[in-house]
């Protein structure tokens, strides 16, 4: 392990960048609180967002195993069923809202957007900050809904149970995302500008690395979409409020409209948790395999029109509902559309390995994961699009299965591979590359040991949101479960080396493994406060490695 | 905990092998695919690991023919899927025309079941071998779903509305019911089972301790409800003769108060009987006044589903005579404000 | 840095908004009178087009549109175009259900 | 990407005041700030478009009821708050050309007198909105779908209305709640309760988008109050005027929702009664 770890950092392509004459970073320039607190410094946003996610990771991972302990045996005896109900609603809402949508986009994105295009900063830093207090306003409300007594309504807030029936505290967790909602939205917009107006010179559009690519995909699903759930759980609000019937059948509402707004938002909210991870596979593939990526422009548009079809398929969550079998038949070809430019990207990926140099640091294992992982969960995405399957499939456990190996398999994975990527641009560290690489294979497995067995259950016809279950299910369940212990070690182990290689860790140079975006070659890790010594130009492509072996005989 | 499990789901219905075989199709093509690119992975990861720190290797922008190749490829077979699915879907949610009809009511955490001929059982449903079976479904609350693995179906159960779903059964035993959208604290404990039985079996349960028939029960609304006072079948009737209207296109006159074109017909299907008992106004017969009241809140879903058997079996001359003791729906109707809906 | 067009800001003469601002109030009056007549089932279209037509001098004249980048009528068509998507494929629903299969 | 590392010349504005640090130029700057309106703006559209996506399925469902309801709704007041409306756009039209030409008073000036073209528009809508409390048409608790006597309140409210119009005055009396409810005669319940139903939601939904529209423009007065003080200071110069701008671009667009608003609210049913 610690050759290949070594190999890298002897890799040093470019130099260190030069003219900096003190030790002075964005991390130790100025140490009191309030500095930290009113930061308008992207990079310690970045790092804000970091510490807070991760707070909400390990309470979403909490419930996660409650959960799973629960499904240990058929009846319930862990939990009681209202908990349960309480406790599956908060983990999805915890992990979707706080934790997933906000994940590589406001921590690596808020980090890396204006140094990888060589960028100040972004483009509105007040927003930027305001963005992140209204995240961390959005937390509190919701946890406080949590503290109050939780919300039983699943994340998906279905009427009319949500809007007459529940009994629990639906409109402070609505307004909770309400208000994080706003978040993204700003998140997004910042992004967007900075990346129409912040470009430093010679940059063009085709030199943008490809993680750029995806967070400017990101941030338009971001934009368009999160308002429309925002005045969804609005008009939910004054349902329940007021007792009118907007969503309630009785009083002359329709409760699928609620699942059409819904999904317009929440469907596509999935690429903004996914279209990232695609971002940074790109980069560490291309990074760690020494080689430019394979069909630059395709994965780029790829990203784009990911985004653009997301919101041309939402109804396939309702095939069952009672939509017409007209509009089932349409948005089920719709949604085949989203499968296309997916399957590019990891052929592209295959294909950028392909003759290259691979070397194996943690990044590129979690990177491998992430591509196995994702290429599970997108096909099994086949099975949903396809009308005559959908029916048996739908909210059973194989859907949990599906969208688990999308989101936890593809999203995380993918988060985990950026995190470990850049955390020596982050923090000026090194981690050790033994506890990296052994964390990265236990997640995987962990994973697959998790939520293979629910692609059967869901076959079995196993529906998701049961406490109880019957008898016959008990056998993949146990592996499940067995399988979630697992995971949970995977993921708690970076927690406990990232914190001591913050504290204790090697110092890295400013590009130990040999990236050839400009937050690599053209500031020191951690970056100066300001970004760059001087405004970097662009000359040319991203991943341009070829032609340089000059510089590295000469090293 | 071992006994009981197995690796697939039971296939008992005609639709489920259909299912499978999509399924399987799916499957295969899922594990090529993940397989070719785990192969990929692995291989090139051995192939093209760092020899030198040095080398750096050529670069390799795109090849059209490929980047074509592994674009349209996975078009054609997302159209295959895409069509099978259609079709496998078409058999799935169109119910033959000879399906003998049940129906379903979901309420917070149970299904309640009547068949036609009057037998009423909760969490279970008893249907026979080898007949199409159209299960129609309401809810009295929240959404349900109506979900029998082992028949490949499934359908939520909206309130407000009937939706239907339809199989038919291949094999005899009993399999899971299950409510699987979401609807509350019991929700996983708004299971039942589905006990398919032999022709022979069927008819014997039919005949044990039936209270009596759905229809017949309806009759009996029709009088307590008052529908007889005006749909009487004769010459005195204020409203329409309701006698072997099922199923046929009606004419009506106006729609939501509004004057429409005339000639306009409507299908009297379930749903269209329901609206307008419900909703009287909703598609007025033509030629007759908009005099009904609205029977919401008075009826059940459960009753609903009564009156609409009996409309269904009424035929030319079986409209009761009228019985003037009990009141005038409209007088039922004036404590229709006071009572709370929520 | 990356800006390529290069917008100049020279205000608009007076003339041009006082002649926007009458051009939108007679589309208002013309709106109105529309409103009164029945037109059948283009009703909503027509007053929808009037509509579009006002908010179009809005976004052209008022919020110097005619001036603007080209990225910013990007986001403008943006908006319309998944406007139109939400609506369209929302009523696709409604409208089709109906349908005999 | 390979990175020199040469200086970019700055044209000596690096010193300008109003440029913010993490800028080259002001006109990155002025871009930069008036697209990220625009991009708000955007979101803005499709956070409208929930609504009117809930407008449209229902006004798909129940057309012949919300164009009955939409007649209880009173044309001259909507068109006077559109002429209202547009008038501000126009005045925040000047205020803006006031500060590309850089003369701060008139810019303060026309943004205080867009403000008040802005009161008054709320003004009209409170009178609106009292008439409608008073014929029961505003949503709330008591009105679930089967009082539907509210409905038959309101009805009977424009049907008074429409006789003191006929016979010449201006003033009439509101019904008496005790009479709609003693004549609740038994083919009220045929229309009733559908018709309350379908009636409420179109004014649940006529509620919800004027008032999230009227939210608007009561951020708007905060932020354009805000910006003509600035203005009244001399801040705004012809080379950094965006603030004022990009107000303007917010006040245009809530004139644009209106805009809309306008005949899909009031318009809807305007052929079938007057």
């Amino acid at each position: 392990m610690a050759t290949v770890s070594l190999q890298s950092k002897t890799f040093d392509k470019f130099p260190d960048v030069v003219g900096r004459q003190d030790d002075t970073n964005y991390l130790n320039h100025d140490h009191s609180i309030t500095s930290w607190l009113f930061t308008l410094d992207h990079k310690r946003i970045g790092l804000l967002y970091l510490v807070t996610i991760t707070l909400m990771f390990l309470l979403g991972g909490a419930l996660a195993g409650a959960i799973r302990l629960e499904l240990l045996t058929p009846k319930g005896d862990f939990l009681t069923a209202d908990t349960y109900n309480k406790a599956f609603t908060a983990h999805g809402i915890i992990m979707l809202f706080f934790f997933l949508i906000p994940s590589i986009p406001a921590v690596l994105g808020n980090f890396l957007v204006p140094l990888m295009i060589g960028a100040k900063d972004v483009a509105f830093p007040r927003l930027n900050l305001l963005s992140f207090y209204l995240y961390f306003a959005g937390s509190v409300i919701a946890l406080t809904a949590l503290l109050l007594g939780g919300v039983d309504t699943g994340w998906t807030f279905y009427t009319p149970f949500s809007s007459t029936y529940s009994n629990s505290y639906v409109i402070v967790m609505a307004v909770g995302l309400f208000v994080v909602g706003f978040s993204s939205i700003l998140t997004g917009l910042n992004f967007i500008i900075t990346v129409h107006r912040m470009r430093c010179p010679g940059l063009t559009w085709f030199r943008l690395p490809l993680f750029i690519w995806s967070i400017y995909a990101t941030s338009v699903v971001q934009l368009l979409g999160t308002p429309v759930i925002a005045v969804t759980l609005g008009l939910l609000g004054v349902e329940r409020t007021l007792g009118v019937g907007i969503f309630d059948p009785r009083l002359g509402g329709d409760p699928i409209l609620f699942q059409h707004l819904f999904w317009f938002y929440s469907h596509p909210a999935v690429y903004i948790m996914i279209l990232p991870s695609l971002g940074v596979t790109s980069e560490v593939i291309a990074t760690f395999s020494r080689k430019n990526v394979f069909g630059y422009h395709i994965i780029a548009f790829s990203s784009i029109a990911i985004a653009v079809f997301g919101f041309i398929v939402w109804a396939h969550h309702m095939f069952t509902t009672g939509i017409s079998p007209y509009a089932a038949m349409v948005f089920s070809l719709l949604t085949f559309s989203v499968a296309i430019p997916s399957g590019i990207k990891v052929f592209s990926w295959l294909a950028t390995m392909y003759g290259g140099s691979i070397s194996f640091d943690t990044p590129m294992i979690y990177a491998f994961g992430f591509l196995g992982l994702f290429t599970i969960g997108g096909l099994t995405g086949l099975f949903l699009s396809t009308l005559g399957t959908d029916i048996h499939l739908h909210d059973t456990y194989f859907i949990v299965a599906h969208f688990h190996y999308i989101m936890v398999g593809g999203a995380i994975m993918g988060y985990m591979a950026g995190i470990h990527y850049w955390w020596p641009k982050i923090t000026g560290k090194m981690y050790s590359e033994f506890w990296g690489k052994l964390s990265a294979g236990i997640t995987f497995i962990g994973f697959n040991f998790t939520f293979f067995p629910q692609f059967i259950l869901g076959y079995l016809g196993m529906p998701r949101r049961y406490y109880e279950y019957p008898d016959e299910f008990q056998v993949l369940n146990v592996f499940s479960t067995a399988g979630a212990s697992i995971l949970a070690i995977g993921y708690s182990m970076p927690l406990f080396y990232m914190t001591y290689s913050f504290f204790f860790g090697e110092k890295a140079n400013s590009n130990p493994y040999g990236g050839s975006t400009l937050e690599w070659t053209n500031t020191t890790s951690p970056p100066s406060p300001h970004n760059f010594e001087q405004t970097p130009v662009v000359t040319e492509e991203p991943y341009h490695y070829h032609g340089k072996e000059a510089a590295v005989v000469s090293h | 905990m071992f006994e009981e499990f197995k690796w697939l789901p039971d296939q008992a219905s005609t639709v489920a092998p259909e299912v499978d075989m999509l399924m399987l199709f799916i499957v295969v093509v899922t594990v090529v695919i993940t397989a070719l690119v785990g192969a990929l992975t692995l291989g090139f990861a051995i192939a093209f690991r760092r020899k030198s720190e040095s080398y750096i290797p050529a670069p390799w922008f795109g090849c059209i023919p490929l980047e074509i190749g592994w674009t349209l490829i996975p078009v054609g077979i997302c159209l295959v899927m895409f069509s099978w699915g259609v079709k496998v879907y078409s058999n799935i949610v169109i119910p033959p025309a000879d399906a003998m009809e049940l129906y379903a009511v979901g309420r917070q955490w149970m299904w309640k079941i009547q068949h036609p001929e009057g037998q009423r059982e909760i969490n279970a449903l008893h249907v026979p071998i080898g007949r199409p079976v159209k299960v129609t479904l309401t809810s009295e609350d929240v959404i349900h779903c109506f979900s029998i693995p082992a028949f490949r179906v499934k359908q939520d159960v909206v309130p407000g509305r009937y939706s239907s779903l339809w199989f038919q059964a291949t094999k005899a035993g009993t399999y899971q019911l299950f409510c699987s959208e979401y609807c509350g604290t019991e929700h996983s404990r708004m299971i039942g089972k589905v006990i398919v039985m032999e022709e022979a079996d069927y008819q014997k349960w039919l005949s044990e301790g039936a209270e009596s028939g759905q229809a017949l029960q309806g009759r009996k609304l029709y009088t307590k409800l008052q529908c007889v006072t005006c749909h009487t079948g004769n010459a005195e009737a204020k409203a329409p003769n309701l006698e072997g209207i099922y199923r046929k296109h009606i004419p009506i006159s106006h729609i939501d108060g509004v004057k429409i074109k005339d000639g306009t017909k409507v299908f009297a299907d379930d749903s269209y009987i329901r609206e307008s008992i419900l909703y009287p106004n909703a598609k007025v017969a033509a030629g007759w006044e908009s005099i009904m009241p609205t029977y919401q809140g008075l009826v059940t879903e459960e009753e609903l589903l009564q009156v609409i058997a009996y409309i269904k079996s009424l035929n030319q001359g079986q409209t009761p005579p009228r019985t003037e003791e009990t009141p005038t729906p409209a007088t039922i109707q004036n404590k229709v404000p006071n009572k709370e809906v929520n | 840095m990356a800006t390529t067009e290069h917008s100049t800001h020279q205000p608009a003469p007076l003339s041009l908004y006082l002649a926007t601002f009458g051009m939108l109030m007679f589309l208002t009056i013309v709106t109105i009178l529309a409103g009164f007549h029945n037109f059948g089932m283009w009703s909503t279209p027509i007053a929808l087009g009037i509509a579009a037509v006002k908010a179009a001098l809005v976004i052209v004249i008022f919020m110097h549109g005619y001036s603007s980048s080209s990225l910013t009528w990007v986001i403008i068509l943006a908006s319309m175009f998944f406007l139109t998507i939400m609506l369209g494929l929302m009523l696709s629903d409604y409208v089709s259900r109906g349908w005999a299969m | 990407m390979s990175a020199t590392n040469e200086t970019v010349q700055d044209h000596g504005q690096h010193h300008h005041k109003d440029l913010a640090h993490h800028f080259d130029t002001l006109e990155q700057q002025h871009d930069a700030n008036t697209l990220g309106m625009w991009a708000f703006l955007l979101t803005e559209v499709l956070f409208f478009g929930g609504l009117f996506a809930a407008y449209t399925i229902y006004r798909y469902k129940y057309s012949a009821m919300f164009e009955e309801a939409s007649n209880h709704l009173d044309i001259t007041l909507g068109a006077t708050n559109t002429v209202i409306l547009i008038l501000s756009s126009l005045t925040m039209a000047l205020a803006v050309r006031c500060s590309q030409t850089g003369n701060s008073l008139w810019t303060g000036r026309w943004l205080l007198i867009t403000i008040a073209f802005g009161l008054m528009f709320l003004g009209v809508k409170y009178v609106e909105w009292k008439h409608d409390y008073h014929i029961h048409l505003m949503p709330g608790k008591d009105w679930s779908g089967k009082d539907y006597w509210h409905w038959q309140y309101a009805k009977k409210a424009k049907d008074m209305e429409t006789e003191a119009h006929k016979k010449g005055s201006a003033e009439h009396a509101l019904p008496d709640r005790k009479d709609v409810l003693a004549d609740n005669d038994p083919s009220l319940g045929v229309r009733g309760i559908q018709e309350s139903q379908q009636a409420r939601l179109f004014f649940l939904l006529y509620f919800c988008m004027t008032s999230l529209h009227a939210l608007h423009m009561l951020v708007g007065f905060v932020l354009i109050g805000i910006i003509a003080y600035f203005a009244y200071q001399g801040a705004y110069s012809p080379e950094y005027y965006s603030p004022v701008e990009n107000i303007g671009l917010y006040w245009h667009f809530v004139d644009i929702v209106w805009i809309f608003l306008f005949p899909l609210l009031y318009l809807l049913g305007a052929h079938m009664g007057h």
